[in-house]
Protein backbone atom coordinates (compact mmCIF):
# COMPACT_ATOMS: atom_id res chain seq x y z
CA UNK A 1 0.00 0.00 0.00
CA UNK A 2 2.45 2.83 1.08
CA UNK A 3 4.81 1.60 -2.09
CA UNK A 4 1.65 2.22 -4.62
CA UNK A 5 1.23 5.63 -2.92
CA UNK A 6 5.10 6.77 -2.82
CA UNK A 7 5.58 5.41 -6.69
CA UNK A 8 2.41 6.96 -7.54
CA UNK A 9 3.41 10.45 -5.81
CA UNK A 10 7.33 10.04 -7.02
CA UNK A 11 8.27 8.42 -9.49
CA UNK A 12 11.65 9.98 -9.47
CA UNK A 13 12.18 8.19 -5.91
CA UNK A 14 12.47 5.01 -4.66
CA UNK A 15 13.22 3.52 -1.61
CA UNK A 16 16.43 3.54 0.14
CA UNK A 17 17.46 1.85 2.86
CA UNK A 18 20.44 1.11 5.31
CA UNK A 19 21.56 -1.10 7.85
CA UNK A 20 23.62 -0.17 10.85
CA UNK A 21 25.08 -1.36 14.23
CA UNK A 22 23.04 -0.03 17.54
CA UNK A 23 26.61 1.60 18.19
CA UNK A 24 27.22 5.35 18.43
CA UNK A 25 30.38 4.84 16.54
CA UNK A 26 27.95 5.27 13.03
CA UNK A 27 26.43 8.23 14.23
CA UNK A 28 28.18 10.07 11.77
CA UNK A 29 27.78 7.46 9.06
CA UNK A 30 24.01 7.52 9.54
CA UNK A 31 23.75 11.43 9.02
CA UNK A 32 26.10 11.15 5.91
CA UNK A 33 23.63 8.52 4.63
CA UNK A 34 20.81 11.34 5.16
CA UNK A 35 22.89 13.99 3.21
CA UNK A 36 23.84 11.28 0.41
CA UNK A 37 19.62 10.49 0.47
CA UNK A 38 18.82 14.16 0.66
CA UNK A 39 21.40 15.22 -1.65
CA UNK A 40 20.20 12.71 -3.99
CA UNK A 41 16.25 13.99 -3.45
CA UNK A 42 17.64 17.71 -4.27
CA UNK A 43 16.69 18.70 -0.39
CA UNK A 44 18.60 22.04 0.86
CA UNK A 45 21.51 22.17 3.13
CA UNK A 46 18.94 23.43 6.10
CA UNK A 47 16.31 20.34 5.46
CA UNK A 48 19.45 18.32 5.50
CA UNK A 49 20.76 19.61 8.89
CA UNK A 50 17.33 19.22 10.13
CA UNK A 51 16.71 15.40 9.12
CA UNK A 52 20.47 14.37 9.75
CA UNK A 53 19.67 16.26 13.91
CA UNK A 54 16.34 14.02 13.86
CA UNK A 55 18.16 11.08 13.02
CA UNK A 56 20.94 11.46 15.56
CA UNK A 57 18.60 11.48 18.01
CA UNK A 58 16.42 8.51 16.71
CA UNK A 59 19.32 6.41 16.56
CA UNK A 60 20.86 7.53 19.89
CA UNK A 61 17.95 6.93 21.48
CA UNK A 62 17.26 3.74 19.85
CA UNK A 63 21.19 2.66 21.35
CA UNK A 64 20.87 3.53 24.86
CA UNK A 65 17.35 3.18 25.37
CA UNK A 66 15.84 0.60 23.18
CA UNK A 67 18.66 -1.70 23.42
CA UNK A 68 20.18 -0.43 26.42
CA UNK A 69 23.64 0.34 25.26
CA UNK A 70 23.43 -3.26 23.79
CA UNK A 71 26.10 -2.45 20.45
CA UNK A 72 25.69 -5.94 19.02
CA UNK A 73 21.89 -5.16 17.55
CA UNK A 74 20.90 -3.53 14.02
CA UNK A 75 19.19 -0.35 13.48
CA UNK A 76 17.44 0.50 9.95
CA UNK A 77 16.99 3.86 8.61
CA UNK A 78 14.91 3.86 5.19
CA UNK A 79 14.59 6.88 3.28
CA UNK A 80 10.86 7.55 1.14
CA UNK A 81 9.70 10.98 -0.89
CA UNK A 82 6.29 10.97 -1.82
CA UNK A 83 5.45 14.25 -3.01
CA UNK A 84 6.62 17.15 -0.71
CA UNK A 85 7.00 14.43 2.46
CA UNK A 86 10.09 12.93 3.01
CA UNK A 87 9.72 9.86 5.69
CA UNK A 88 12.49 8.55 7.61
CA UNK A 89 11.15 5.44 9.33
CA UNK A 90 13.88 3.92 12.10
CA UNK A 91 13.64 0.78 13.10
CA UNK A 92 15.00 -1.73 16.03
CA UNK A 93 14.52 -5.15 16.79
CA UNK A 94 14.68 -4.54 20.96
CA UNK A 95 11.36 -5.68 21.88
CA UNK A 96 11.23 -2.57 24.14
CA UNK A 97 7.98 -1.11 22.92
CA UNK A 98 8.43 2.76 23.22
CA UNK A 99 5.08 5.29 24.37
CA UNK A 100 6.10 8.50 23.75
CA UNK A 101 2.57 9.57 25.58
CA UNK A 102 4.42 9.00 28.50
CA UNK A 103 6.68 11.68 27.56
CA UNK A 104 4.81 15.43 27.54
CA UNK A 105 6.94 18.59 26.14
CA UNK A 106 8.98 19.81 28.58
CA UNK A 107 8.13 23.19 29.73
CA UNK A 108 11.63 24.72 28.49
CA UNK A 109 11.31 27.41 30.99
CA UNK A 110 11.12 25.50 33.88
CA UNK A 111 13.18 22.65 32.37
CA UNK A 112 16.08 25.32 31.95
CA UNK A 113 16.05 27.00 35.56
CA UNK A 114 16.45 22.93 37.30
CA UNK A 115 19.92 22.54 34.62
CA UNK A 116 18.67 19.44 33.83
CA UNK A 117 20.65 17.38 31.52
CA UNK A 118 18.72 15.34 29.00
CA UNK A 119 15.57 14.30 28.12
CA UNK A 120 15.60 16.90 25.18
CA UNK A 121 15.67 14.46 21.89
CA UNK A 122 12.26 13.67 22.01
CA UNK A 123 11.48 17.37 22.20
CA UNK A 124 13.81 18.12 19.41
CA UNK A 125 12.72 15.60 16.88
CA UNK A 126 9.22 17.10 17.84
CA UNK A 127 10.34 20.70 16.56
CA UNK A 128 12.58 20.08 14.00
CA UNK A 129 9.99 17.36 12.56
CA UNK A 130 6.24 17.84 10.89
CA UNK A 131 5.45 14.41 11.84
CA UNK A 132 6.56 11.88 14.81
CA UNK A 133 5.30 8.74 15.41
CA UNK A 134 6.44 5.16 17.17
CA UNK A 135 4.47 1.95 16.01
CA UNK A 136 5.72 -1.36 17.18
CA UNK A 137 4.13 -4.90 15.61
CA UNK A 138 3.63 -8.17 17.81
CA UNK A 139 6.94 -9.26 16.92
CA UNK A 140 9.08 -7.10 19.12
CA UNK A 141 9.96 -4.71 16.32
CA UNK A 142 9.31 -0.90 16.74
CA UNK A 143 9.54 2.06 14.25
CA UNK A 144 9.78 5.08 14.65
CA UNK A 145 8.56 7.42 11.63
CA UNK A 146 10.09 11.20 11.00
CA UNK A 147 8.23 13.28 8.10
CA UNK A 148 9.47 16.47 6.99
CA UNK A 149 8.15 18.48 4.51
CA UNK A 150 10.29 19.43 1.63
CA UNK A 151 10.60 22.36 -1.04
CA UNK A 152 11.86 20.16 -3.77
CA UNK B 1 34.08 12.16 11.54
CA UNK B 2 35.35 12.95 15.15
CA UNK B 3 35.71 15.93 17.59
CA UNK B 4 39.21 17.73 18.43
CA UNK B 5 39.58 19.29 21.50
CA UNK B 6 42.17 21.99 22.29
CA UNK B 7 42.51 24.56 24.92
CA UNK B 8 44.27 27.58 25.62
CA UNK B 9 44.35 29.70 28.32
CA UNK B 10 43.28 33.77 28.36
CA UNK B 11 44.20 35.25 31.88
CA UNK B 12 42.26 32.62 34.08
CA UNK B 13 39.67 32.53 31.38
CA UNK B 14 39.83 28.81 29.76
CA UNK B 15 39.66 28.47 26.32
CA UNK B 16 38.37 25.31 24.81
CA UNK B 17 38.95 25.42 20.62
CA UNK B 18 36.53 22.20 19.66
CA UNK B 19 36.85 20.85 15.53
CA UNK B 20 33.85 18.26 14.45
CA UNK B 21 30.79 17.18 15.37
CA UNK B 22 28.94 16.71 19.13
CA UNK B 23 27.11 13.52 19.85
CA UNK B 24 26.86 10.58 22.11
CA UNK B 25 30.24 9.45 20.37
CA UNK B 26 32.56 12.50 20.45
CA UNK B 27 31.26 13.60 23.13
CA UNK B 28 33.54 11.52 26.32
CA UNK B 29 36.72 14.02 25.87
CA UNK B 30 34.68 16.96 26.05
CA UNK B 31 32.53 15.87 29.35
CA UNK B 32 36.17 14.99 30.94
CA UNK B 33 38.04 17.88 29.77
CA UNK B 34 35.12 20.10 31.32
CA UNK B 35 34.85 18.23 34.62
CA UNK B 36 38.69 18.49 34.71
CA UNK B 37 39.01 22.24 34.92
CA UNK B 38 35.90 22.59 37.12
CA UNK B 39 37.81 19.92 39.36
CA UNK B 40 40.54 22.49 39.15
CA UNK B 41 38.32 25.38 40.27
CA UNK B 42 38.33 26.88 36.87
CA UNK B 43 34.44 28.53 35.91
CA UNK B 44 35.54 31.05 33.05
CA UNK B 45 34.98 29.35 29.91
CA UNK B 46 35.18 30.88 26.31
CA UNK B 47 34.29 27.76 23.71
CA UNK B 48 35.07 28.04 20.26
CA UNK B 49 32.39 26.97 17.97
CA UNK B 50 33.83 27.83 14.72
CA UNK B 51 34.51 24.70 13.48
CA UNK B 52 31.88 22.92 15.48
CA UNK B 53 29.46 21.59 12.19
CA UNK B 54 26.69 20.01 14.55
CA UNK B 55 25.85 19.17 17.78
CA UNK B 56 23.40 16.89 19.05
CA UNK B 57 20.44 17.02 22.31
CA UNK B 58 23.58 15.25 24.30
CA UNK B 59 26.25 18.12 23.50
CA UNK B 60 23.77 20.61 25.02
CA UNK B 61 23.05 18.02 28.22
CA UNK B 62 26.82 18.41 28.99
CA UNK B 63 26.79 22.00 29.02
CA UNK B 64 23.59 22.20 31.26
CA UNK B 65 25.03 20.01 33.33
CA UNK B 66 27.97 22.08 34.38
CA UNK B 67 26.79 25.81 33.66
CA UNK B 68 24.78 25.15 37.31
CA UNK B 69 27.92 24.98 39.47
CA UNK B 70 29.87 27.64 36.82
CA UNK B 71 26.82 30.03 37.81
CA UNK B 72 26.77 29.05 41.23
CA UNK B 73 30.66 29.61 41.46
CA UNK B 74 30.34 33.61 39.71
CA UNK B 75 31.49 32.31 36.53
CA UNK B 76 30.42 31.56 33.00
CA UNK B 77 30.88 29.36 29.82
CA UNK B 78 30.33 31.30 26.34
CA UNK B 79 30.00 29.90 22.90
CA UNK B 80 32.00 32.26 20.29
CA UNK B 81 31.92 31.79 16.92
CA UNK B 82 28.79 29.57 16.45
CA UNK B 83 27.78 27.94 12.79
CA UNK B 84 24.27 29.64 12.09
CA UNK B 85 22.72 25.70 12.19
CA UNK B 86 24.69 24.91 15.19
CA UNK B 87 23.46 27.84 16.75
CA UNK B 88 19.83 27.32 15.54
CA UNK B 89 19.98 23.81 17.58
CA UNK B 90 20.37 26.07 20.71
CA UNK B 91 17.92 28.12 20.33
CA UNK B 92 15.22 25.48 19.28
CA UNK B 93 15.89 24.43 22.69
CA UNK B 94 16.10 28.08 24.56
CA UNK B 95 19.60 26.90 25.44
CA UNK B 96 20.14 30.90 24.00
CA UNK B 97 18.78 32.11 27.45
CA UNK B 98 21.01 30.37 29.41
CA UNK B 99 24.62 31.02 27.65
CA UNK B 100 25.92 33.70 25.66
CA UNK B 101 26.97 33.54 22.17
CA UNK B 102 29.18 35.94 20.64
CA UNK B 103 31.02 36.19 17.27
CA UNK B 104 35.46 36.03 18.04
CA UNK B 105 36.73 34.17 20.96
CA UNK B 106 38.19 37.82 21.71
CA UNK B 107 34.71 39.10 22.32
CA UNK B 108 33.49 36.14 24.31
CA UNK B 109 36.88 37.07 26.77
CA UNK B 110 35.64 40.41 26.95
CA UNK B 111 32.55 39.44 28.49
CA UNK B 112 34.07 38.45 31.26
CA UNK B 113 34.84 41.27 34.33
CA UNK B 114 38.86 42.31 34.72
CA UNK B 115 39.36 40.89 31.13
CA UNK B 116 40.07 44.66 29.83
CA UNK B 117 43.57 44.45 28.93
CA UNK B 118 44.40 40.96 29.11
CA UNK B 119 46.58 39.52 26.39
CA UNK B 120 46.32 35.99 24.52
CA UNK B 121 48.85 33.62 24.75
CA UNK C 1 30.25 -17.70 11.69
CA UNK C 2 31.16 -15.14 9.37
CA UNK C 3 30.26 -12.54 11.79
CA UNK C 4 32.12 -14.38 14.49
CA UNK C 5 35.28 -14.18 12.14
CA UNK C 6 34.52 -10.61 11.83
CA UNK C 7 34.47 -9.82 14.91
CA UNK C 8 37.31 -11.25 15.50
CA UNK C 9 39.07 -9.92 13.51
CA UNK C 10 38.32 -6.42 13.06
CA UNK C 11 36.51 -5.12 16.22
CA UNK C 12 36.46 -1.79 14.89
CA UNK C 13 33.87 -1.97 12.31
CA UNK C 14 30.85 -3.62 11.67
CA UNK C 15 28.69 -4.25 8.71
CA UNK C 16 26.91 -2.03 7.04
CA UNK C 17 24.30 -2.89 4.04
CA UNK C 18 22.17 -0.55 1.92
CA UNK C 19 19.30 -1.49 -0.24
CA UNK C 20 18.58 -0.02 -3.32
CA UNK C 21 15.75 0.10 -6.14
CA UNK C 22 17.40 -2.00 -9.16
CA UNK C 23 17.75 0.83 -11.23
CA UNK C 24 20.57 2.72 -13.08
CA UNK C 25 19.03 5.79 -11.34
CA UNK C 26 20.48 4.83 -8.65
CA UNK C 27 24.36 3.87 -9.99
CA UNK C 28 25.26 7.17 -8.62
CA UNK C 29 24.25 6.59 -4.72
CA UNK C 30 25.84 3.23 -4.65
CA UNK C 31 28.88 4.57 -5.37
CA UNK C 32 28.69 7.07 -2.99
CA UNK C 33 27.92 4.65 -0.33
CA UNK C 34 30.80 2.69 -1.35
CA UNK C 35 32.93 5.47 -1.01
CA UNK C 36 31.44 6.61 2.80
CA UNK C 37 31.57 3.51 4.10
CA UNK C 38 35.35 3.23 2.29
CA UNK C 39 36.26 6.20 4.04
CA UNK C 40 34.87 5.45 7.39
CA UNK C 41 37.32 2.14 7.05
CA UNK C 42 39.96 4.18 5.88
CA UNK C 43 40.81 3.04 2.42
CA UNK C 44 42.69 4.81 -0.18
CA UNK C 45 41.37 6.79 -2.64
CA UNK C 46 42.56 4.43 -5.20
CA UNK C 47 41.27 1.21 -3.14
CA UNK C 48 37.32 3.45 -3.14
CA UNK C 49 37.50 4.23 -7.02
CA UNK C 50 38.63 0.26 -7.66
CA UNK C 51 35.63 -0.70 -5.41
CA UNK C 52 33.01 1.75 -7.16
CA UNK C 53 34.23 0.59 -10.44
CA UNK C 54 33.52 -3.56 -9.40
CA UNK C 55 30.38 -2.28 -7.62
CA UNK C 56 29.10 -0.54 -10.87
CA UNK C 57 29.97 -3.38 -13.09
CA UNK C 58 28.35 -5.79 -10.36
CA UNK C 59 24.87 -3.85 -9.89
CA UNK C 60 24.43 -2.89 -13.90
CA UNK C 61 24.76 -6.62 -14.50
CA UNK C 62 22.24 -7.77 -11.75
CA UNK C 63 19.94 -4.81 -13.17
CA UNK C 64 20.34 -5.79 -16.63
CA UNK C 65 20.59 -9.51 -16.69
CA UNK C 66 19.74 -10.87 -13.37
CA UNK C 67 17.19 -8.64 -13.35
CA UNK C 68 16.50 -8.13 -17.08
CA UNK C 69 15.74 -4.82 -16.95
CA UNK C 70 12.93 -4.68 -14.21
CA UNK C 71 13.65 -1.59 -12.10
CA UNK C 72 11.32 -2.27 -9.34
CA UNK C 73 13.34 -4.69 -7.54
CA UNK C 74 15.83 -4.44 -5.15
CA UNK C 75 19.45 -5.22 -4.42
CA UNK C 76 21.47 -5.18 -1.30
CA UNK C 77 24.82 -4.01 -0.47
CA UNK C 78 26.41 -5.34 2.32
CA UNK C 79 29.97 -3.70 3.60
CA UNK C 80 32.15 -5.99 5.70
CA UNK C 81 36.34 -5.71 7.01
CA UNK C 82 37.92 -8.46 8.37
CA UNK C 83 41.49 -7.77 9.25
CA UNK C 84 42.87 -6.73 5.51
CA UNK C 85 40.38 -8.07 3.60
CA UNK C 86 37.18 -5.61 2.41
CA UNK C 87 34.17 -7.59 1.33
CA UNK C 88 31.36 -6.24 -0.29
CA UNK C 89 28.24 -8.68 -1.07
CA UNK C 90 25.93 -7.86 -3.87
CA UNK C 91 22.47 -9.88 -3.22
CA UNK C 92 19.38 -9.60 -5.47
CA UNK C 93 16.29 -12.01 -5.88
CA UNK C 94 15.93 -12.41 -9.54
CA UNK C 95 15.77 -16.25 -9.55
CA UNK C 96 18.46 -16.36 -11.97
CA UNK C 97 21.52 -17.91 -10.97
CA UNK C 98 24.58 -17.13 -13.18
CA UNK C 99 27.24 -19.19 -13.42
CA UNK C 100 30.75 -17.50 -14.16
CA UNK C 101 32.14 -20.22 -15.42
CA UNK C 102 30.37 -19.61 -18.98
CA UNK C 103 32.00 -16.39 -19.42
CA UNK C 104 36.40 -17.19 -19.03
CA UNK C 105 38.20 -14.26 -19.32
CA UNK C 106 38.25 -12.42 -22.88
CA UNK C 107 41.26 -12.24 -24.87
CA UNK C 108 42.16 -8.40 -25.31
CA UNK C 109 43.87 -8.69 -28.36
CA UNK C 110 41.37 -11.02 -29.84
CA UNK C 111 38.38 -8.83 -28.24
CA UNK C 112 39.73 -5.52 -29.31
CA UNK C 113 40.60 -6.63 -32.92
CA UNK C 114 36.81 -7.68 -33.19
CA UNK C 115 35.34 -3.75 -32.06
CA UNK C 116 33.02 -5.92 -30.14
CA UNK C 117 30.94 -4.31 -27.03
CA UNK C 118 30.33 -5.45 -23.92
CA UNK C 119 31.27 -8.27 -21.83
CA UNK C 120 34.35 -6.90 -20.16
CA UNK C 121 32.50 -5.89 -16.73
CA UNK C 122 32.99 -9.41 -15.54
CA UNK C 123 36.74 -8.85 -16.84
CA UNK C 124 36.82 -5.85 -14.73
CA UNK C 125 35.46 -7.17 -11.75
CA UNK C 126 38.57 -9.91 -11.83
CA UNK C 127 40.93 -7.22 -12.38
CA UNK C 128 39.93 -4.93 -9.72
CA UNK C 129 39.19 -7.58 -6.87
CA UNK C 130 41.32 -9.90 -5.26
CA UNK C 131 38.57 -12.09 -5.14
CA UNK C 132 35.08 -12.54 -7.80
CA UNK C 133 32.56 -15.51 -6.33
CA UNK C 134 29.36 -15.89 -7.09
CA UNK C 135 26.79 -18.50 -5.17
CA UNK C 136 23.15 -18.90 -4.64
CA UNK C 137 20.49 -20.46 -2.48
CA UNK C 138 18.03 -22.43 -3.24
CA UNK C 139 15.13 -19.44 -2.51
CA UNK C 140 16.20 -17.93 -5.75
CA UNK C 141 18.74 -15.05 -3.93
CA UNK C 142 22.24 -14.59 -5.65
CA UNK C 143 25.17 -13.19 -4.23
CA UNK C 144 28.16 -11.92 -5.77
CA UNK C 145 31.07 -11.46 -3.32
CA UNK C 146 34.17 -9.01 -4.02
CA UNK C 147 36.77 -9.41 -1.99
CA UNK C 148 40.00 -6.65 -1.91
CA UNK C 149 42.85 -6.67 0.42
CA UNK C 150 43.47 -3.36 1.44
CA UNK C 151 46.07 -1.50 2.98
CA UNK C 152 44.41 0.11 6.15
CA UNK D 1 25.71 12.90 -10.21
CA UNK D 2 25.20 13.38 -13.96
CA UNK D 3 26.80 13.83 -17.20
CA UNK D 4 26.84 17.21 -19.11
CA UNK D 5 28.15 17.17 -22.73
CA UNK D 6 29.10 20.41 -24.26
CA UNK D 7 30.41 20.30 -28.21
CA UNK D 8 32.80 22.17 -30.19
CA UNK D 9 34.26 22.05 -33.68
CA UNK D 10 37.91 22.80 -34.12
CA UNK D 11 38.38 22.76 -38.01
CA UNK D 12 36.89 19.63 -39.29
CA UNK D 13 37.43 18.12 -35.89
CA UNK D 14 34.62 17.72 -33.45
CA UNK D 15 35.26 18.29 -29.71
CA UNK D 16 33.08 17.03 -27.05
CA UNK D 17 33.33 17.98 -23.51
CA UNK D 18 32.55 15.75 -21.36
CA UNK D 19 31.71 16.35 -17.35
CA UNK D 20 30.54 14.25 -14.84
CA UNK D 21 30.69 10.49 -14.69
CA UNK D 22 30.23 8.26 -17.29
CA UNK D 23 27.74 4.74 -16.13
CA UNK D 24 24.62 2.94 -17.90
CA UNK D 25 22.77 5.47 -16.24
CA UNK D 26 24.46 8.62 -17.77
CA UNK D 27 25.62 6.95 -21.53
CA UNK D 28 22.42 7.70 -23.58
CA UNK D 29 23.18 10.79 -24.18
CA UNK D 30 26.52 10.63 -25.08
CA UNK D 31 25.77 7.47 -26.93
CA UNK D 32 23.27 9.59 -29.36
CA UNK D 33 25.58 12.61 -29.43
CA UNK D 34 28.21 10.07 -31.06
CA UNK D 35 26.12 8.70 -33.58
CA UNK D 36 24.16 11.79 -34.61
CA UNK D 37 28.18 12.91 -35.54
CA UNK D 38 28.66 9.94 -37.72
CA UNK D 39 25.53 9.94 -39.28
CA UNK D 40 26.35 13.46 -40.56
CA UNK D 41 29.86 12.24 -41.94
CA UNK D 42 32.12 13.17 -38.97
CA UNK D 43 34.52 10.60 -38.40
CA UNK D 44 37.32 13.19 -36.48
CA UNK D 45 36.79 13.42 -32.63
CA UNK D 46 38.76 14.64 -29.62
CA UNK D 47 37.00 14.03 -26.29
CA UNK D 48 37.40 16.32 -23.35
CA UNK D 49 37.95 13.74 -20.25
CA UNK D 50 39.16 16.72 -17.92
CA UNK D 51 35.93 16.72 -15.58
CA UNK D 52 35.11 13.19 -15.99
CA UNK D 53 35.62 11.41 -13.02
CA UNK D 54 34.69 8.24 -13.37
CA UNK D 55 33.98 5.80 -16.85
CA UNK D 56 32.39 2.46 -16.34
CA UNK D 57 32.71 -0.78 -19.17
CA UNK D 58 29.65 0.57 -20.47
CA UNK D 59 31.43 3.54 -21.24
CA UNK D 60 34.02 2.41 -22.94
CA UNK D 61 31.24 -0.24 -24.50
CA UNK D 62 30.35 2.67 -26.37
CA UNK D 63 33.58 4.55 -27.28
CA UNK D 64 34.31 0.38 -28.96
CA UNK D 65 31.38 0.44 -31.09
CA UNK D 66 32.32 3.48 -33.02
CA UNK D 67 35.88 3.33 -33.06
CA UNK D 68 35.48 0.52 -36.31
CA UNK D 69 33.28 2.76 -38.37
CA UNK D 70 35.64 6.00 -37.33
CA UNK D 71 38.77 4.01 -38.54
CA UNK D 72 37.41 2.46 -41.49
CA UNK D 73 36.25 6.29 -42.61
CA UNK D 74 40.25 7.27 -41.79
CA UNK D 75 39.05 9.22 -38.70
CA UNK D 76 40.09 8.85 -35.40
CA UNK D 77 38.89 9.02 -31.83
CA UNK D 78 41.05 11.24 -29.37
CA UNK D 79 40.67 10.88 -25.46
CA UNK D 80 42.15 14.19 -24.14
CA UNK D 81 43.28 15.32 -20.24
CA UNK D 82 41.56 11.86 -18.63
CA UNK D 83 42.06 11.93 -14.55
CA UNK D 84 44.79 9.11 -13.51
CA UNK D 85 41.83 6.62 -12.43
CA UNK D 86 40.06 7.19 -15.51
CA UNK D 87 42.88 6.30 -17.28
CA UNK D 88 43.72 3.11 -15.24
CA UNK D 89 39.61 1.87 -16.40
CA UNK D 90 41.03 2.20 -19.96
CA UNK D 91 44.21 0.17 -19.57
CA UNK D 92 42.95 -2.49 -17.28
CA UNK D 93 41.11 -3.57 -20.11
CA UNK D 94 44.30 -2.65 -23.17
CA UNK D 95 41.63 -0.02 -24.36
CA UNK D 96 44.92 2.46 -24.41
CA UNK D 97 46.08 0.00 -27.45
CA UNK D 98 42.60 1.02 -29.36
CA UNK D 99 42.07 5.10 -28.31
CA UNK D 100 44.73 7.50 -28.49
CA UNK D 101 45.61 9.64 -25.41
CA UNK D 102 46.62 13.36 -25.08
CA UNK D 103 47.39 15.91 -21.91
CA UNK D 104 44.83 18.04 -23.29
CA UNK D 105 42.37 19.41 -26.16
CA UNK D 106 44.75 21.01 -28.21
CA UNK D 107 47.40 17.97 -28.38
CA UNK D 108 44.62 16.07 -29.39
CA UNK D 109 43.87 18.12 -32.49
CA UNK D 110 47.35 18.77 -33.36
CA UNK D 111 47.26 14.90 -33.68
CA UNK D 112 44.83 15.07 -36.84
CA UNK D 113 46.35 15.71 -40.14
CA UNK D 114 45.53 19.36 -41.73
CA UNK D 115 45.22 20.49 -37.80
CA UNK D 116 48.39 22.66 -38.15
CA UNK D 117 47.03 26.38 -37.87
CA UNK D 118 43.69 25.56 -37.22
CA UNK D 119 41.79 27.78 -35.02
CA UNK D 120 39.38 27.36 -32.10
CA UNK D 121 36.00 28.87 -32.36
N1 LIG E 1 13.43 4.40 21.37
C1 LIG E 1 13.17 4.41 22.68
N2 LIG E 1 12.92 3.26 23.32
C2 LIG E 1 12.69 3.25 24.63
N3 LIG E 1 12.66 4.36 25.40
C3 LIG E 1 12.88 5.53 24.82
C4 LIG E 1 13.15 5.63 23.43
N4 LIG E 1 13.31 6.93 23.13
C5 LIG E 1 13.16 7.62 24.26
N5 LIG E 1 12.90 6.80 25.31
C6 LIG E 1 12.63 7.21 26.72
O1 LIG E 1 12.19 8.54 26.67
C7 LIG E 1 13.04 9.36 27.49
C8 LIG E 1 13.18 10.74 26.85
O2 LIG E 1 13.93 10.61 25.65
P1 LIG E 1 14.71 11.87 25.10
O3 LIG E 1 13.78 13.01 25.10
O4 LIG E 1 15.30 11.52 23.79
O5 LIG E 1 15.84 12.19 26.16
P2 LIG E 1 17.13 11.37 26.64
O6 LIG E 1 17.38 10.28 25.65
O7 LIG E 1 18.21 12.38 26.67
O8 LIG E 1 16.79 10.84 28.01
C9 LIG E 1 14.33 8.60 27.60
O9 LIG E 1 15.04 8.93 28.76
C10 LIG E 1 13.84 7.16 27.60
O10 LIG E 1 13.43 6.80 28.88
N1 LIG F 1 24.34 -11.09 -12.39
C1 LIG F 1 24.17 -11.73 -13.57
N2 LIG F 1 23.07 -12.51 -13.76
C2 LIG F 1 22.89 -13.14 -14.93
N3 LIG F 1 23.75 -13.06 -15.97
C3 LIG F 1 24.85 -12.31 -15.84
C4 LIG F 1 25.12 -11.61 -14.63
N4 LIG F 1 26.28 -10.96 -14.78
C5 LIG F 1 26.71 -11.23 -16.03
N5 LIG F 1 25.86 -12.05 -16.68
C6 LIG F 1 26.04 -12.61 -18.05
O1 LIG F 1 27.41 -12.58 -18.35
C7 LIG F 1 27.66 -11.81 -19.52
C8 LIG F 1 28.96 -11.05 -19.38
O2 LIG F 1 28.83 -10.06 -18.40
P1 LIG F 1 29.78 -8.79 -18.42
O3 LIG F 1 31.18 -9.29 -18.58
O4 LIG F 1 29.52 -7.99 -17.24
O5 LIG F 1 29.41 -8.01 -19.76
P2 LIG F 1 28.08 -7.25 -20.21
O6 LIG F 1 27.23 -7.07 -19.02
O7 LIG F 1 28.57 -5.98 -20.77
O8 LIG F 1 27.46 -8.15 -21.25
C9 LIG F 1 26.45 -10.91 -19.66
O9 LIG F 1 26.22 -10.53 -20.99
C10 LIG F 1 25.34 -11.79 -19.12
O10 LIG F 1 24.89 -12.68 -20.11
Amino acid sequence: MEDAHQSADSPSFKPISVSLPSDVSYLDIARTFVADVGNKVGLLASEIHDLQLAVTEAVTNVIEHAYAGDSSQRIELAFEKAGECFTIVITDNSGNRFDPVNYPEPDMKEYLSQYRAGGLGLFLMRKLMDQVEFFSDSSGTNHLRLIKRVKS
Amino acid sequence: MSLALSQKTIGNIQVLVLAGEIDAQTLPPLEGKLQELLDKGHYSFVLDFQQVSFIASAGLGVLMSVIGTIQENNGDLVIASAQPEVYRTFDLLDFTTLFKFTDSVAAGVALFPNAAGVQGD
